[in-house]
């Protein structure tokens, strides 16, 4: 879910391109078209990113609104606290999820915000995929809107392929969902259309793929955290448009073209690092920074991955349309349970040669964080991979401590590169 | 009828003695560390001094503050919010929220016509938002606190504090020092953001004229300042202010009394 | 103002020499103290015993006797199920004052629910030894994490996380549910060493049936009388619901409801109150007799909620299916299943079932679930005018001055003019 | 060639500085308050032990900055986090340190290491302030008493009370109900200590706790809690009168390190 903001500085004018420059433009598009001034208007969905049916709704001619990517950006360009005391001002506790807070006070507000007027929606479609405050989020938002909820029950997966009772259950609620699309619009379900709309989200899901895999090179060409943020946008948000799948050729043409020149993250990469964690959005670039004054590039990270679970394999398949859907519903990363999400990082971990871990704990968001403690105990003991555990908050800057972050970060680098000095492998000095 | 209410505080004890429940006979104050008990004595004392009656002419000792339970030959105890509330009234009858700051906890509350609590709401997880953390600015800072009003009034440019906790929040004020942010700017900081906490709390509870300032906090202009700036209002205050919550349960008190009086009966409470 | 009260909860005394390990309670394999238990204030007493001891006196005790104990998380499973293959569904609700927790702060993180942490420390220091499964339910995100930690950490115990259903409106929501609850017994039937039999089911489903309707009529009696039984009295009886076997409780809570019922005490001028959230983490008996002290009548809340979900399921069919059908039907509106009618709406008619002058939110520290709904509740509230204080709580917390503060000023606002 | 060696660490609360000699011997250190104006507190904690050591500023061969001031010690050579510091401070100390446990003003840290006094693991507190040397001076200020004096008296109590705030500034209206309750202030003090040693040692589970244990920082100059904290872990730690310096200590070796011919 990457919308950062056009007005931030490029790490390296060489690295950061085209694709960079193609995905300001994308994101710029996507708002001023959410305009609610403009005619004709078209009927708004709000939906989230893990488990979205983006597809059905746009096969109907919704507009998506995912209020995640809203409160995201808002974050990065530093405007998320003022919603965030709005809502607590409405009575949301300081330990209530950043991204509810950040758009229930926006909402509160009447949407304004610096990229663009959110509409309000007409239709709440709740993917209850991998995250409890979904449901409770929804509920919040249809008791303000009084707009139709659509809760999609997206079951929790505990083994590594989906049951088929998992399936049939999903599907018999795709069509119910199906219906009331039909019933709303008076349109009626055009299943061309949406193998049509799934054609095209495979052949950006292909893309996007091709782009997180470039991590497996040595050095890696990419930035599979900082960098992906940026590039989660069209995937997530854009799905299913040919913008979308267009927007990956690009990328993968700058990806390698910068193996071809040589062009890399850093000058260095001295540490392989993989991510696993929701971003502090608000503090961005500062936390960018910390990794790349140690030549750490992250070549592997799991928050990209909460859209799909591309890069392993998924695709949409426009010959089974509503079997494809459910199967995708249910691959968000946070809907796979502890004992599958440690598989993935385990494959990770082999798969693209890491050196060590970053968790990055939200103070505020318990679906991703409740557990990662252990994550890292198991990592250092069962793996043996140097794993460091920090925490803030993606929304909420007054849970960013620099000074403290900076502080592990640092002796966490420290210790490593000595390590290496030390094992007589590649030798560092302290920056 | 004179009534004493004392108000038995994390940090200072208050009191005030009221005749037939209008008139202020005196205020005095005492700090107060740990057990309040003797401190709050001796403010009765002072008191009774002050009024210049004798001991055992006070009909009737209503306590409230943090220590309320403490005094045992209290005739009725009440909240803090309900007697600041009470007291609040007293001082400007047109008040409808009020603002508590004291040592340890800010507290807000809506009020009726008749000073009665509609709403309520305190700083419960963090203590940065309250005088106590003043207290310890002014020791870090080395700003007597008295001065510190006056010193934050001369700021130009607020330096505001981000961090939550108030261990966290010294540090980051120690930082701001160091990077040469002038103190005036740092000393607004604090109060500002002692003020939106505040009005993070007062929204809660719905923001509605007049808006009356009570508490420890009053004495500082500084932070008068700063909430009248944050929240875009007027705010009362006067000098009695301070012991808002000991005169609200003089007055409560008085009122108890009268009722015992015109009808005797079961007393409960 | 205090409320006649049969309760010595914890003295100052008490509390100073808990300092040294955990006190442990025996109980005897046919648990002859419950069933013998002559009068509500005996049974609350041992209640109370076997709730200072973290170490589940009463699994123990079933184990003694040979069986095999299924450690439940709140807020929802199907004991019936549990219980119709001849094991004791045991809820699992916290570790209690006396659990100090230092391990599970590493493994789950910082910002989260007690009931969450103390559940894990007591897996990490060996205080479930006397469970031989567990289940938790897909109540939040911490519940469900919690499942995947066990799988590690106790890889030698099955731990199944149930997805509870949340699309209540879809035609296939109890057919999934069938199929889930399939999954459960599986592993369960492992556990138990034999496979269900649907003639065990249906006097389960009898039993469990028997224990909700006593369950509902205490609740019915405490809010028509409350003066005549405290919210300790009637939380105690429940919570050892959760831990007797089910054929031990449902007798002993019948003498404790012709006891409660024989009371004629005299009512006091108290406010009368609604408690809405404590529905997974339970707070202190402290917390709760200081809200009945401080002058409250509680005529409504979620405590217990395991035994309250639908009166009964309905007979004949499949039993599966109609236990599956229950849940989906149930009229529940709590923070941790998708409200079928608004909040608005069911908050509102919580307070006019009770007859209440207020609502307390009374939430688990961390407890997102409850921290969220509570804005929608409130905003219903002040559209009518009716008063509500919120409170967070913690499993463990030794002072109450500032619960003390709030309940005390809640109380004056509604009784002062 | 080898040179004398300076450590300065810049923590949140004081300022300390060690002066290693050519053979590893302490020439001078110094402790020190930290003001509001960081860059002089530096120069000025070394101007000290520099004092102590009778040496002058030309002496010193190599300065290593370490604490969260660290980059304000702009006369130094390099910087070195205060976790590499203690490792290397304690090892250098009690060479069979497996597990460093730090206590500072505001951070209390649990580092494991290797024995060559390499970091291998560490943690450190992170919800809040809880639990750290402020923590302490906070509800000893509470109870009217300077931080000095609450570890011996804590070790005086009779029934030591429970103190269950997770938060510094509310575990400070904890102790001031106690108080007002009529309680000992020593079983208030006990029960503190035996808190703070509970959160430490959840810290210290997390890197793994293996002996030998060494407790560093300025809170380890308090015997209440080496005693409360080696009672809940169930066995001896390693203390010394140095251990608040170790974090300077650690930073003059990492520096005799960078000494050519100077790694060892
Ligand atoms: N002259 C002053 N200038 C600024 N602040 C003051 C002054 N006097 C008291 N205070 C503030 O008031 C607080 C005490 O408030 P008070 O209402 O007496 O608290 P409590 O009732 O909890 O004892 C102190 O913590 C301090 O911050
Ligand atoms: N003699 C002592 N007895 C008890 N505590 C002490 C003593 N000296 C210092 N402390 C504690 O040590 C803390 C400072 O520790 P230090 O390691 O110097 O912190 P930092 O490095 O963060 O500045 C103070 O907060 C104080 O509580
Ligand atoms: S996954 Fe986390 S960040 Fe996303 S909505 Fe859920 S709680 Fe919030
Ligand atoms: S962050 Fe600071 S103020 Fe907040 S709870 Fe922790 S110690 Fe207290
Ligand atoms: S108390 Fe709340 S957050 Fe914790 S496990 Fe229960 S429902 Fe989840």
């Amino acid at each position: 879910m990457g919308t950062p903001t056009p007005s931030s500085a490029t790490p390296s004018a060489a690295f950061l391109r085209d694709a960079r420059a193609l995905q300001r433009k994308l994101v710029e598009e996507y708002y001023a078209g959410l305009d609610p001034a403009r005619t004709p208007r078209r009927p708004v969905a709000y939906m989230l990113v893990g488990g979205n049916l983006a597809e059905i709704v746009r096969s109907f001619g919704y507009e998506v609104v995912f209020p995640e990517i809203v409160a995201l950006t808002c974050a990065i360009k530093h405007q998320s606290l003022d919603n965030i005391l709005h809502a607590e001002s409405l009575g949301y506790g300081l330990d209530v999820c950043g991204y509810v807070k950040s758009d229930l006070g926006l909402q509160d507000r009447g949407g304004e915000t610096s990229f663009g007027r959110i509409p309000r929606p007409d239709l709440l479609v709740c993917s209850f995929s991998g995250c409890y405050v979904y449901v409770k989020w929804w509920e919040a938002l249809a008791e303000s809107y009084g707009a139709p909820l659509f809760l999609f029950d997206v079951p929790y997966m505990r083994e590594e392929s989906p049951r088929k009772e998992d399936i049939d259950y999903l599907v018999s609620q795709l069509w119910e969902f199906i219906r009331l699309l039909e019933k709303r619009t008076g349109r009626s379900f055009d299943m061309n259309e949406l193998k049509r709309v799934l054609a095209e989200s495979r052949r950006a899901e292909e893309g996007w793929a091709e782009f997180l895999q470039a991590g497996r090179l040595r050095p890696s060409p990419i930035e599979a955290y900082f960098e992906s943020i940026f590039y989660m946008f069209p995937i997530n948000v854009l799905r299913g448009t040919p913008e979308a799948a267009d927007f990956y050729r690009v990328v993968n043409e700058e990806v390698r073209t910068r193996v071809r020149e040589g062009i890399l993250p850093l000058p260095q990469e001295k540490f392989r690092v993989l991510v696993e964690g929701v971003p502090p959005y608000t503090n961005y670039r500062m936390f960018w920074d910390f990794f790349r004054k140690w030549g750490a590039v992250s070549v592997v990270a799991t928050y990209p991955k909460v859209g799909g679970l591309f890069d392993r394999g998924f695709r949409h398949d426009p010959s089974r349309p509503l079997e494809s859907i459910a199967e995708y519903s249910l691959g968000a990363y946070v809907n796979q349970s502890w004992p599958l999400r440690r598989q993935i990082i385990a494959d990770y971990v082999r798969e693209y040669q890491v050196d060590a871990t970053v968790i990055h704990g939200i103070k505020s968001c318990r679906s991703f964080t409740a557990g990662q403690g252990d994550l890292r105990d198991w990592l250092i003991h069962e793996r043996g991979v140097p794993t460091l555990y920090i925490e803030s908050d993606h929304q909420d800057p007054r849970y960013f401590a620099p000074a403290q972050i900076k502080n592990r970060m640092d002796a966490f680098f420290e210790s490593l590169e000595h390590h290496r000095a030390t094992a007589g492998a590649s030798p560092g000095s302290p920056p | 009828m004179i009534t004493a209410g004392l108000d038995l505080g994390a940090g200072t004890v208050k009191g005030a003695l009221l005749e037939d429940g209008e008139r202020i006979l005196a205020l005095a104050s005492r700090p107060s560390r740990g057990v309040p008990v003797t401190s709050a004595r001796a403010v009765l004392d002072e008191l009774e001094e002050g009024a210049n009656i004798a001991p055992g002419e006070v009909d009737y000792l209503c306590t409230t503050g943090f220590g309320r339970y403490a005094i045992p030959e209290r005739h009725l105890q009440v909240s803090d919010f309900t007697s600041s509330a009470r007291g609040a009234r007293f001082l400007f009858p047109r008040t409808r929220l009020v603002v508590d700051i004291g040592s340890q906890a800010t507290r807000t509350m809506a009020v009726s016509e008749t000073g009665k609590v509609l709403k309520f709401k305190m700083n419960e997880k963090c203590a940065a938002g309250a005088g106590r953390f003043v207290e310890r600015c002014s020791k870090y800072l080395q700003v007597p606190l008295d001065e510190m009003g006056p010193r934050a009034l001369e700021s130009a440019h607020p330096k505001l504090i981000s961090s939550v906790c108030a261990v966290l929040a010294e540090t980051e004020i120690i930082n701001n020092v160091a990077e040469g942010v002038p103190l005036s700017d740092i000393l607004m900081g604090v109060f500002l953001s002692l003020a939106q906490r505040a009005h993070s709390l007062m929204r809660y509870v719905g923001i509605q004229p007049e808006v009356t300032l009570v508490g420890g906090l009053v004495r500082s202009n500084g932070m008068v300042k700063a909430l009248r700036d944050t929240i875009g209002m007027e705010v009362n205050i006067s000098a009695d202010s301070y012991y808002a919550a000991a005169l609200g349960a003089a007055i409560l008190g008085h009122a108890r009394l009268r009722k015992l009086r015109t009808a005797p009966g079961p007393s409960g409470g | 103002m205090t409320v006649p009260t049969l309760l010595q909860i914890r003295t100052d005394a008490a509390l100073d020499k808990e300092e040294n390990g955990l006190p442990r309670v025996e109980l005897a394999p046919d648990f002859r103290e419950f069933r013998d238990a002559g009068s509500v204030a005996e049974m609350v007493r041992r209640t109370q015993e076997v709730l200072a001891d973290p170490t589940f006196p009463t699994a123990r005790a079933w184990r003694d006797g040979g069986g095999k104990a299924v450690g439940c998380f709140p807020v929802y499973t199907p004991q019936e199920l549990v219980h119709a293959l001849g094991l004791l569904p045991v809820a699992l609700q916290g570790g209690g004052e006396n659990l100090e927790i230092s391990r599970a702060d590493a493994s789950l993180g910082s910002f989260l629910c007690s009931i969450s942490k103390s559940t894990l420390e007591m897996a990490l220091t060996g205080l479930l030894d006397p469970f031989d499964a567990f289940v938790f339910p897909y109540i939040c995100d911490v519940s469900r994490n919690l499942d995947g930690i066990f799988s590690r950490i106790l890889p030698d115990r099955p731990s199944h996380m149930l997805h509870l259903p949340q699309n209540f409106a879809s035609e296939s929501t109890v057919r999934f549910l069938v199929a889930e609850y399939r999954s459960l017994l599986k592993k369960l039937e492992k556990v138990a060493g034999r496979s269900l039999r649907a003639a065990d089911l249906a006097a389960s489903l009898a039993l469990f049936g028997e224990q909700r309707l006593l369950a509902g009529q205490l609740a019915a009696l405490k809010r028509e009388r409350p003066w005549d039984v405290s919210l300790v009295e009637s939380y105690l009886l429940l919570r050892l619901g959760g831990l007797l076997p089910r054929e031990v409780h449902v007798p002993l809570l019948r003498r404790a409801l012709d006891e409660l019922r024989g009371r004629n005490q005299k009512a006091k001028d108290a406010v009368r109150v609604v408690l809405v959230g404590p529905f997974c983490e339970q707070p202190t008996l402290e917390l709760l007799q200081l809200i009945e002290d401080v002058g409250c009548y509680v005529v409504g809340e979620e405590l217990q909620m395991l035994h309250r979900w639908y009166p009964r399921v309905e007979p004949g069919g499949d039993p599966l299916e109609s236990l599956a059908a229950a849940y989906v039907r149930a009229p529940v509106d709590i923070g941790v299943r998708s409200t079928p009618t608004t909040k608005a709406a069911a908050i509102l008619a919580r307070v006019r079932e009770g007859d209440a002058q207020g609502v307390i939110f009374l939430t688990a520290k961390f407890c997102e679930p409850a921290l969220e709904d509570v804005v929608l509740y409130r905003r219903a509230l002040e559209a009518k005018g009716i008063p509500y204080l919120h409170l967070e709580f913690e499993e463990k917390s030794t002072t109450y001055e500032q619960a003390r503060l709030q309940l005390e000023t809640f109380v004056e606002s509604i009784l002062f003019d | 060639m080898k040179g004398i060696v300076a450590g300065v660490d810049i923590g949140s609360t004081t300022a300390k500085c060690v002066i290693l000699g050519e053979d590893g011997q302490i020439l001078g250190k110094s402790l020190s308050a930290v003001g509001v104006d960081i860059v002089k507190d530096a120069e000025k904690a070394l101007e000290a032990a520099l004092t102590d050591a009778r040496l002058a500023r030309s002496d010193v061969s190599f300065i290593t900055g370490t604490g969260y001031g660290r980059y304000k010690v702009y006369f130094g050579q390099l910087v070195v986090t205060e976790i590499s510091c203690h490792a290397r401070g304690a090892h250098f100390l009690f060479p069979k340190t497996r597990l460093v446990v730090d206590i500072g003003g505001q951070d209390t840290k649990a580092i494991r290491i290797d024995e060559k006094g390499d970091v291998v693991d560490f943690a450190m507190n992170d919800k809040c302030a809880a639990g750290t040397g402020r923590f302490l001076e906070v509800c000893a200020n509470a109870l009217g008493y300077d931080v000095g004096e609450i570890g011996p008296l804590s070790l005086a109590a009779q029934r030591p009370l429970k103190v269950t705030s997770t938060c510094t500034v509310f575990a400070e209206s904890e102790v001031t109900s106690y108080l007002s309750r009529g309680k000992d202030p020593k079983d208030i003090l006990a029960g503190l200590h035996s808190s703070i040693a509970n959160r430490t040692l959840s810290l210290m589970q997390r890197v793994g706790v293996e002996p030998e244990i060494t407790f560093t920082g300025g809170v380890s100059q308090n015997e209440g809690m080496v005693r409360a904290l080696s009672r809940r872990v169930g066995s001896p730690v390693n203390v010394s009168p140095l251990s608040q310096f170790l974090g300077a200590l650690g930073a003059a070796l990492h520096g005799r390190e960078r000494l050519p011919g100077g790694a060892s």
